[in-house]
């Protein structure tokens, strides 16, 4: 199981801020996204826009890095960053 | 990198009540009366179109975030001291959301660090931002030109804060 | 240019006596509730090697100067209001010399503006400044980085400041 | 007659803030300061700098005229600005 957060629109779109996730073993986090999405095709294409982020146990993830995602992770998705 | 890196902890606080951006920058100053050079930015609830903003943030990930920013800053500018002040939560117009200060012996650094940290705080910490206007709820996504100002301080070659 | 230029005039101050940067701070954003930015500059008496600070002026020329550098900072940049006050006479170290607010509706054009008005006022406005440190009396010449840092405000087509 | 007013380092140097200058009919800035400094050398080279600018009656003059200086004038010798 993962705990998956999502913030600003993303928690809108997900309906919640924050679900965990059951699974077992090690997941890419192409396949992750569609196993949190689980079929909802809105929240499936937020997950994958370029713009979003993703942080692993609260750690920016460098968008260059191919994912692995384990049980126990905290998973974050967040779009663009307003603050200031 | 006159103080130790625990200053740059302590400079950096989330707050989820109202604050007092002059007051800050008055115990700021006074904290570093040998500086001669103190710069500060208050961003604020504008009045007028919005009735509320809602700011979140990923509370594990935004206090070292920034604090990451402020060793950024250090390194890149001749700095006495740093404050930043960002607040979460509801908040209604006029009230601040953001303050940068910035104390230095000359005022080029001290101006350009606040620059450099406000375009940061801008694109790079976890913040969300949504409007309130009666019943509409509208989230904030960055300006194009918040991000490429913002862009220009990865560059180690980059001086352009400091021309 | 939103405000008639009556206001530029007042926005300017001369004073002989020390006075308090955030409080005027606090007072110029209460008074520009509808700006969203405000940016501010403060500099001060420098503690340790200075005992005081002697900064003489040409009365009649220097309110008028300054308030041409708030007309040029209006022009070049979208403003929503300026505050400058610059202290005169004798003042010890920590107390205020000078003091430069903007307001505007997005942070690089208060930053930017509050950047050019030091500038300005470091190199073109008719003041002269003396450290006395025991019996010695030295005059302050400007540096050559603050007369190449005003120059360059001098050229229209320059965006630096607004980089 | 001309006010003439120093300031800052040239103040020191005149050993005054300020001084009334008999003359009549007009005079070039040069022949002007000749007369200001009357035989003061220190005073004489101070004001002719290259970096010690002229105000007229309140005016900074753009170093590229050729001033006239007239009785009744204000007439101000400035060394290099240090405010802020």
């Amino acid at each position: 199981m993962a705990r998956v957060m999502f913030f600003g629109r993303l928690r809108d779109i997900a309906q919640c801020s924050e679900r965990p996730v059951p699974f077992d073993g090690a997941l890419s986090l192409d396949a992750f996204r569609r196993l949190v999405a689980s079929g909802d095709d809105d929240l499936a294409r937020a997950l994958q826009a370029e713009s979003t982020r993703v942080a692993v146990n609260a750690t920016i993830a460098p968008r260059s890095v191919d994912l692995v995602i384990h049980p126990g992770d905290e998973v974050a998705f967040m779009p663009p960053f307003s603050g200031g | 990198m006159s103080e130790p890196p625990a200053t740059d902890e302590r400079a950096v606080r989330i707050v989820c009540e109202a604050f007092d951006p002059e007051g800050e920058i008055a115990a700021f100053r006074a904290a570093h009366a040998h500086a001669g050079a103190i710069a500060s930015f208050t961003g604020c609830v504008r009045g007028g179109e919005t009735e509320a903003l809602a700011l979140e943030h990923y509370a594990d990930l935004t206090h070292r975030t920034i604090a990451g920013f402020v060793h950024e800053a250090r390194a890149r500018f001749d700095l006495m001291g740093v404050c930043i002040i960002h607040r979460v939560g509801r908040m209604a117009p006029g009230e601040a959301i953001v303050l940068v200060a910035c104390a230095s012996a000359h005022r080029k650094d001290a101006l350009a660090a606040v620059d450099c940290l406000m375009d940061r705080l801008k694109t790079d910490a976890p913040f969300w931002k949504r409007e309130e206007t009666g019943e509409e709820r509208r989230w904030i996504e960055p300006r194009a030109e918040d991000v490429a100002a913002a862009r220009r301080w990865n560059d180690p070659a980059s001086e352009d804060g400091r021309s």
